[in-house]
């Protein structure tokens, strides 16, 4: 049971992440990659760490988000076109 | 072409990785060279050594307790390096964006913020302070306060957030972290061991224990602090208007 | 065992703690932070100069932070070698600090002066701590320090330039900082400590000698970016040359010099030189790239119309010497190659601060305007000459006698075609400074750019300079003081 | 088969190829940041993988937990520190992105380095000529 | 070395006094152009003198050490002064006085920068001079390379210019390929770079093909100094290029210093034993000879008086390698002697250059018709000088052509004095046309044949200063003394005499 959860996680987690990365909308990306953290976070607290699950949660999906949606905000939300 | 030579590295580099994945010792196994050489005594000896229930806190704060001292470090140089980079904020005249926001937050969402963000801040005192028997501690603590003052600051906006937390609170309180670590580290010398010794040696052995637990919440207040304001620093010197940047094109 | 065992601590920590009080100071008096940021760092060299002495050549100082013992607490070891690059790195710091207020007022708007000092002072500090830690993850702490604080310098004038080369740098050094950590990682698993002296004896008995392998070649990778070592050298040229001059002298001096100790320490201390089976081909790999940066740094250099971007390139180049000394194996290789980090230390700070002069005078950067220099800055372009002689390795200089032990050290391995390397590294070096020194004294000044009686640079930035172009005097002739311990220490690494 | 009994580890070398290879091909340099992030994250992963022990319980010996089946504390305590100075470069590279923006008007790489060779001359103090 | 060895600070003191002048330059007022130039001569006497206060010690087999500073065992900066480094020091400190009383009158702009690198250049050289070992030598070498660098290009025209990228290009890599000698030879020298009376190398510490790299790339280094042929180009550039008592200086000790380099390598690094071993000396003389001819054929075709005497220069100092080369004692003499005898000959020679060209402004010999009527003194002790060369009697050119032939003779290849002949033949036959075309052809002497009232007077007293005169007269009467009373102590002989003695006995 366990080993198939961790499973599912960790396709989530790659799931996440290359979604992240191809996703057009810049603001969809981070919001997709604040995703990827919560995954990750449970995934720790299911490798018994709780102390970084609850860092991850408030850090890496909040704070590292919150930094990624202001900075996209004062610039662009769309990746520019290829140009050739 | 140079996206295609990147992929060929990267898939190079993939399979030496999971090459390694495939040699490294298998995960789980309590005979592994992590779980044999330096842990046993961390786990048995941590709540005698360090009176913290919690190992994780006991090896953060005091095993390796100098790694904190430069995590902090690393923190507050973010805050000076993003200061540097973009400029602090001048006192009292601070917009944002999200003063403006041409969609007004409706008032049950305001309420419940008015109703939650001391609830968090309450929450992220109780996670600092009791980082030695559960989980939690000095920078998680700060980092929920934080994700409070966001939150507070899309509601509101920059400039009430900014009114709440102010510059002059702010500002000596963003070093306070590192200075505790010093501060600790050179009573220990004073106290007749090394830097960052907790257990003096030259107090009785009867009073180090509470020693080293109040040493221990001193610390966690001086992180918790530091780090919750120079991340609410961070996030206003990033989130402001600016007009005061210097532009130097 | 005296109050002298805590001095290292207290080396690297005030600057630390210094840094953090700063803004207090910029906040009530801002005139004087300048002043009061030299306070640290002459502590931090007095107390480093008190423990000459007190360390053998052949020994270390173990200091257990914590009052913890080692494979437990983290332990900060000072051996000689180890000393000498903390006084470098003292000295050195403290002459970039003097030089740095009248410059950096010059190109630094108002409220970024206390966090250009701030930063400052941290990164000494955390060079310092970078350089004495015996703890690989305490390194990698150092090291984000270190990074953090030296990309946030390049960028402080925000100009776009500068912006835009602090940036690059970001993307290079990110990614190979978590390298690092990744590195760390396998490490640790396959041997569970943390410690250096600790991992080196598990190292030996431990059988995950793939795992090991490859750690290396990531830490080689990660502290290669760091030291701009050939092929990852991408951001250097841009970055050292655009950042303000003293913090120049400190990434092209120190920073870069300092990454490639720490591979010197990781290679003969944690992994252990004789281990063939770990390190054997990453370490003849690295000799290749080294003899590749040689020779593509010295160039590189010559082709350079900007006198920055030329120093920059020849910093390449320098470290690559550093490396092909550290993979010869050799007890002279190994003092060469730190011999060369205080003579290329000395040298660089001194070249990139006397550029610093010259654009503080004059605003000139490319290397056709040095023309008849001399006759306006007498002082600089002398203090630039001999430098630069030392850059080449010409005697009496510290130059000449790190790149006599260098290619000796490669004789003694037998490695040919690398004294060859060195030898034609020496050559090219020649012809990019003597370009220069030929151009400041020797061409005349057609435009009438530079009068004579025109005012050098100001006594608070000449007297860095001359005392750094009078160090690599010094040290090349009183060399003796130094190398035979030297090769004493490194006779010990191995 | 080791791979398949490790594949935590397995699973976190993934990651850091993918953030990896965000990092060396995509133009946009806040894609760039977030693959930097992933990386991070992805090593952090393999940290705590390395930790933990078959039926572990996490570290935390209220109530008189077995020490015995404590899962490896020392990767957790390292990690805390990694992501603290993972949010720290975050923010700095952040703040540059916002500076660099303004300054040159685009997030990709390809157009910001474009006009580098004319760009590398001026430095700091601007036009040299007097 | 041999036992008599003290410490002494006047090696020191001798290779610091130079800087005197650096001192009185900088000190002095502008104004007082002729008290400055005056101290600096001065500072080049006095040197001359402290070099002077050795001579007794020396003559009686002492010598003179001082340690400097110490890398490590067996790397240090000593300071030694034995029989034949004050032999070189000797000469240098004379011409070196000579020369700088000389320039007073002759530099006329910049005299500042000429007298403060003339007089390092001389503390770099008495340095060398001095060197206890092949470290201490290399780093003087390289200091006195760079010191001379402002001499050749003084003048600061295009073709000055050129001529010192020249010399620096050359110079460097010289210098790079010496310093892989000096490397080499510590490694394969078992740490030790110091001299011994009969070598320090052996085939013991290491093989053959190890120490001929070695010897092959010390011959390579100090041959561009020394102006082996295909290693020479920077000569005959440099020595036109360069104001005359420069060039005197060029040609009569800096050349000499790549030689006496080169002398060290074979007498106190390999010794003979071990040259004849490793058959090096072959190709020493084969390359020596290749210069003697080819040079003296170039120096035929210049037209420019001071290239024709730089070609003559190159010829003259492969004289010293052929010496060394032929492994015999009187060889050995005449080659080491030939040190001195040339820089005495050349050394006059440039400095009549030099006033022919102050005097009348002219470079080339063509020009020069008549010209032994305007400058009689100087033509007079031109032509003594140019006979010696030829190596006609009494002159010291003919000490070193007789010792030569000896020597040759004595090694038993009698294949020597025939190149030794042919370059005398050569040697004539570039300077009997320039004294020819001094004394007996002037201008419009072509017109009519036997017009001979329309030959000008002799001119004596009008020529040039007496700063420049007196030197030259001093010289040409050495060059005439020294190879009249061969033996008197103090002269050539000798010192060398007991050099080669040792060697051979």
């Amino acid at each position: 049971m366990g080993t198939a959860l961790n499973l599912v996680f960790i396709a989530l987690l790659v799931a996440t992440a290359l979604l992240a990365v191809f996703a057009r909308d810049l603001l969809a990306a981070v919001i997709i990659f604040s995703v990827y953290s919560l995954i990750m976070a449970l995934m720790w607290q299911r490798l018994q760490a709780p102390d970084l699950a609850l860092t991850e949660a408030a850090v890496g999906a909040g704070v590292t988000t919150v930094l990624f949606v202001v900075t996209i905000f004062k610039t662009r939300r769309r990746e520019e076109e290829e140009k050739e | 072409m140079k996206n295609l030579l990147a992929l060929l590295f990267i898939i190079a580099l993939a399979a030496l990785l999971l090459y390694v994945a495939a040699n490294m010792p298998p995960m789980g196994d309590p005979d592994n060279p992590t779980a044999t050489h330096v842990i046993p005594r961390y786990l048995e000896g941590a709540e005698k050594e360090t009176h913290t229930e919690n190992v994780i806190t006991g090896i953060i704060l005091n095993y390796r307790g100098y790694d904190t001292m430069g995590e902090v470090t690393v923190i507050f140089s973010a805050l000076a390096a993003v200061l540097a980079v973009l400029g602090r904020e001048r006192r009292g005249r601070i917009h944002a964006y999200v003063d403006r926001s041409t969609v007004p937050s409706s008032v049950i969402v305001r309420t419940m913020v008015r109703f939650l963000v001391p609830l968090i801040v309450l929450f992220s005192v109780y996670t600092i302070l009791h980082g030695e028997i559960s989980p939690g501690g000095g920078f998680q603590g700060g980092a929920i306060i934080g994700g409070s003052m966001i939150v507070f600051t899309t509601i509101f906006g920059l400039y009430e957030s900014s009114r709440r937390i102010p510059q002059k609170v702010r500002f000596p309180l963003e070093g306070s972290a590192v200075v505790t670590f010093f501060l600790v580290g050179v009573l220990g010398m004073v106290g007749g061991g090394n830097f960052l010794t907790y257990a003096w040696p030259r107090v009785a052995a009867g009073l180090q224990p509470a020693l080293v637990t109040w040493l221990t919440v001193l610390v966690e207040i001086g992180i918790g602090l530091g780090g919750a304001m120079v991340l609410t620093s961070i996030l206003f010197c990033m989130i402001r208007e600016e007009e005061e940047i210097a532009v130097v094109a | 065992m005296g109050a002298y065992r805590h001095f290292p601590i207290l080396m690297i920590t005030v600057p630390l703690v210094c840094a953090v009080l700063l803004p207090f100071l910029g906040y009530l008096r801002e005139r004087w932070v300048p002043r009061a940021a030299l306070v640290p760092l002459s502590v931090s060299t007095l107390l480093g100069l008190l423990l000459v002495g007190k360390i053998p050549a052949q020994g270390y100082l173990s200091y257990h932070l914590g009052g913890w013992e080692p494979p437990f607490g983290i332990e900060i070891r000072v051996d000689y070698i180890g000393l000498f690059l903390l006084l470098v790195v003292c000295g050195i710091s403290l002459l970039a600090m003097v030089f740095s207020p009248r410059y950096i007022g010059k190109e630094v708007s108002g409220g970024r002066l206390t966090a250009y000092y701030v930063l400052f002072l941290l990164m000494s500090g955390a060079m310092l701590g970078f350089v004495a830690t015996g703890d690989v993850f305490n390194l990698f702490v150092f090291m984000e320090i270190l990074a953090l604080t030296s990309y946030a310098l390049v960028a402080i004038t925000g100009n776009r330039n500068a912006v835009r080369a602090a940036f690059k740098y970001l993307l290079m050094g990110a990614p190979s900082s978590i390298m690092v950590l990744l590195a760390i990682g396998l490490l640790y698993s396959a041997t569970g400590s943390l410690n250096m002296a600790d991992l080196s004896a598990r190292i030996a008995e431990s059988g995950y000698t793939e795992v090991l392998v490859v750690s290396f070649i990531l830490f080689v990778i990660g502290f290669g970016v760091k030291a701009a070592l050939f092929p990852l050298h991408m951001w250097l040229p841009d970055a050292h040359s655009i950042a303000p001059s003293p913090i120049s002298a400190m990434l092209s001096g120190l920073l870069v010099e300092v990454s490639a100790f720490a591979l010197l320490r990781l290679t003969f201390s944690v992994f252990t030189a004789g281990n063939d089976a770990i390190i054997g081909g990453t370490s003849e790999a690295v000799s290749v790239f080294a003899a590749a940066a040689v020779l593509y740094g010295g160039i590189m250099a010559i082709m350079q119309k900007d006198l920055k971007v030329m120093i920059a390139y020849s910093t390449i180049s320098h470290i690559g010497y550093i490396f092909l000394g550290i993979t010869s194996f050799t007890k002279e290789g190994l003092a060469g190659a730190m011999y060369h980090m205080l003579d290329h230390g000395l040298a660089k700070a001194c070249l990139f601060l006397c550029a610093g002069c010259i654009i503080y005078v004059k605003g000139y950067r490319r290397i056709e305007d040095l023309k008849g220099a001399w006759r306006q800055m007498p002082w600089t372009c002398f203090a630039f000459s001999v430098a630069a002689i030392s850059v080449i390795g010409i005697p009496p200089t510290a130059g000449f006698i790190s790149k006599f032990y260098l290619i000796y050290g490669n004789f003694t391995a037998e490695r040919w075609p690398y004294a060859l390397v060195l030898l034609v590294g020496a050559i090219l070096a020649a012809v990019y400074c003597l370009r220069v020194i030929y151009y400041m004294f020797f061409q005349p000044d057609k435009r009438g750019a530079w009068e004579e009686g025109g005012g050098d640079a100001p006594a608070s930035m000449l007297a860095p300079v001359c005392l750094l172009a009078a160090g690599t005097l010094f040290f090349g002739v009183f060399s003796g003081l130094i190398i035979d311990s030297l090769l004493k220490a490194a006779a010990f690494l191995l | 088969m080791r791979l398949l009994h490790n594949y935590h580890y397995a699973a976190a070398m993934l990651l850091f190829c993918i953030g990896l290879y965000t990092v060396i091909a995509r133009r946009n340099i806040i894609k760039k940041l977030i693959g930097l992030n992933i990386m991070e994250t992805s090593v952090f992963f393999f940290y705590i993988s390395l930790g933990y022990l078959d039926g572990g319980i996490a570290p935390i010996r209220t109530g008189g937990a077995d020490p015995a089946r404590m899962v490896n504390p020392i990767p957790q305590a390292l990690i805390l520190t990694g992501i603290v100075v993972a949010v720290s470069v975050t923010a700095l590279a952040l703040s540059l992105v916002i500076l660099l923006y303004r300054q040159y008007g685009t997030l990709d790489v390809d157009r910001l380095y474009r006009d580098e060779d004319g760009g590398t001359h001026g430095g700091p103090s601007g036009e040299d000529a007097p | 070395m041999p036992d008599k060895s003290a410490f002494s600070v006047i090696p020191l003191v001798a290779v610091l006094l130079p800087w005197f002048s650096l001192v009185v330059i900088t000190a002095s007022p502008k104004k007082a152009r002729g008290l400055r130039l005056w101290l600096c001569a001065l500072g080049a006497l006095a040197t001359f003198g402290v070099v002077l206060s050795l001579l007794p010690g020396i003559l009686d087999g002492n010598t003179y050490t001082i340690k400097l500073a110490s890398v490590v065992e067996g790397l240090e900066m000593r300071l030694t002064v034995d029989t034949l480094g004050y032999y070189f020091s000797l000469i240098l400190a004379f011409l070196w006085l000579l020369a700088t009383v000389y320039s007073i009158s002759y530099i006329d702009h910049k005299e500042n920068r000429f007298f403060v690198f003339m007089a390092l250049c001389e503390s770099f050289l008495i340095g060398c001079a001095f060197s206890a070992n092949m470290f201490t030598y290399f780093i003087f070498y390289e200091l006195m390379t760079f010191g001379s660098y402002p001499l050749i290009i003084h003048e600061e025209t295009a073709m000055a210019r050129r001529a010192g990228y020249k010399y620096l290009v050359y110079a460097i890599s010289a210098g790079t390929v010496l310093f892989f000698a000096i490397v080499a030879h510590y490694f394969w020298g078992d740490g030790q770079l110091g001299f011994g009376s009969y070598g320090v190398l052996s085939l013991e510490f290491a093989g053959r093909a190890a120490l001929m790299t070695v010897f092959f790339t010390y011959l390579a280094g100090f041959g561009v100094k020394a102006a082996i042929m295909p290693l020479h180009g920077w000569v005959p550039d440099a020595h036109p290029a360069a104001p005359s008592p420069a060039s005197a200086l060029l040609s009569g000790v800096i050349l000499k210093a790549g030689a006496f380099g080169i002398i060290r390598v074979c007498f106190n690094v390999f010794g003979v034993e071990l040259m004849r071993d490793l058959k090096v000396h072959v190709v020493m003389a084969v390359l020596a000879c290749i210069t003697i001819v080819v040079a003296s054929v170039f120096a035929l075709t210049q037209d420019n008086l001071k290239r024709r005497l730089a070609y003559s220069s190159i010829g003259q100092v492969s004289y010293i390698i052929l010496g060394l080369s032929m492994l015999s004692h009187d060889g050995a003499l005449g080659g080491v002697m030939h040190l001195t005898h040339h820089a005495l000959m050349k050394g006059c020679l440039f400095l009549c250059a030099g006033v022919i060209l102050v005097k009348t402004g002219k470079k080339n010999i063509s020009d020069m018709k008549g010209i032994g009527y305007k400058l009689p003194i100087t033509m007079i002790c031109f032509s003594v000088c140019a006979l010696a060369m030829m190596g006609t009697p009494p002159s010291v050119g003919f000490i070193t052509k007789w010792l030569l032939g000896s020597g040759s003779l004595e090694a038993g290849l009698p294949v020597y004095v025939i190149v030794l002949l042919v370059s005398a033949l050569l040697n004539a036959a570039y300077f009997l046309p320039i004294i020819y075309t001094a004394f007996f052809r002037w201008e419009g002497d072509e017109a009519e044949e036997g017009e001979e009232h329309h030959r000008p007077k002799l001119a004596f007293g009008k020529e040039a200063d007496h700063e420049m005169v007196v030197p030259i007269v001093i010289l040409a009467a050495l060059v005439v003394i020294v190879g009249i009373w061969v033996t008197v102590p103090g002269f050539p002989y000798s010192f060398v005499s007991k050099v080669v003695g040792i060697i051979f006995p």
